[in-house]
């Protein structure tokens, strides 16, 4: 299986702030670094856990051919994706997607426009553990509509 | 033998997410599952379902070595 | 002199990621932090250091009052603001912004927002010592017309 | 008393940052720091200078009390 190194599958919590600490470490000519954290939200004491399944070797490969496509497009100096599988407890954070670029514009173009395919058309199959039993989750109309503006 | 997976709902509805299958196309590998579980084969060929042969997506028909994986994918929801 | 304990001035080097830790905990109900780190570039050997001078007590609470604005605006959960003053060396951060909202359109924006006003309107007054002597600096072009998309 | 500040380049074209001058208005103020330094007081009026009076920024002329904060805040460059 291809090794991805900016990109990580993870069934393990993991510390965004450590990963941001790592990817600023030792620039000399990047100037901006913009991150995202996506965190599991508790939906207002629902106690919602949220599980997301992805098919390693597949998943990976497909974020890794996208997030080369945003570099090349932003002209990014470097990316960073950390991706959370498995079952996610409220407060934990599912995903962190970092960008380094020269300029800011260019980084916060490129983390938001990984996010918003990342959140509508990444292969993942996502499942909420709810107080009323389990459902699988498609995209929501909003996370169609953000990923079709870069189109 | 094909290596067959199911991902997301068609893992729950056949109660199974992995299975070896002895088939020479993709056609024969459903006609086999379908065969086995009538309800999963129509949901494999549903909308929004896409097949992926060793990692690779594949629309319409594959021929089948011996080893290959074969994914069956419900509609992705993002991460 | 008032204390506006989301934002912070400060003249020694500080850990952006360490600082995106403390503001994701203990969150039930954000799903999205948005962060940007501004890091002083080296400029391609040029060995420049960067100076910048606030004015204590007006520049701070000129940054809350925007940044009070912007979570209003974009409505926020929270926001956090550190900015180095005095003399950076290059790659050391400069500046760093995260946001906190429901869902990461919101996060993203008022991050970008914040970003352009702290590069072109904050009371900050900027000297780069470079191999051809000092020099103050202005607001670049680019900076105006960003900052100018939320007008 | 006011305590008057100077920042960015005009502390370096004074050659000072911080003094005390006994003046009772912003305008007396001014014609004080112009009689001791010509070119910091022509400075201090150029294009893009703003005055805060106790670090609200002052527009115009403004009485100066006992222990005033003024300071002259050339063009700001962003952070």
């Amino acid at each position: 299986m291809t090794v991805f190194p900016s990109i990580s599958l993870t069934a393990q919590p993991f510390e965004p702030g450590a990963l941001l600490t790592t990817f600023c470490a030792g620039r000399a000519e990047t100037g901006a670094v913009a991150s995202f954290v996506g965190l599991a939200r508790a939906e207002r004491g629902q106690t919602t856990v949220l599980e997301l399944e992805a098919y390693p070797g597949f998943t990976d490969a497909a974020i890794a051919q996208f997030a080369e496509e945003a570099k090349a497009r932003f002209a990014l100096h470097d990316y960073r994706i950390v991706h959370r599988i498995g079952r996610i407890a409220p407060g934990e954070a599912i995903v962190f997607v970092a960008t380094a670029a020269g300029h800011r514009r260019a980084a916060f173009e490129a983390c938001d426009f990984l996010m918003d395919w990342l959140k509508s058309r990444a292969p993942f199959w996502k499942k909420e553990h709810g107080p009323d039993g389990d459902r699988w989750i498609e995209p929501t109309a909003q996370d169609r509509t953000d990923a079709e503006r870069w189109d | 033998m094909a290596r067959v997976l199911l991902f997301g709902r068609l893992a729950d509805q056949a109660g199974w997410r992995e299975r070896s299958v002895e088939a020479a196309s993709l056609a024969a590998l459903r006609d086999l599952l379908a065969a086995a579980d009538p309800d999963l084969g129509e949901a494999l060929g549903g909308p929004g379902v896409q097949v992926a042969v060793d990692k690779a997506i594949v629309r319409g028909e594959a021929t089948l070595a011996a080893a290959t994986e074969v994914a069956f994918l419900p509609p992705m929801s993002g991460g």
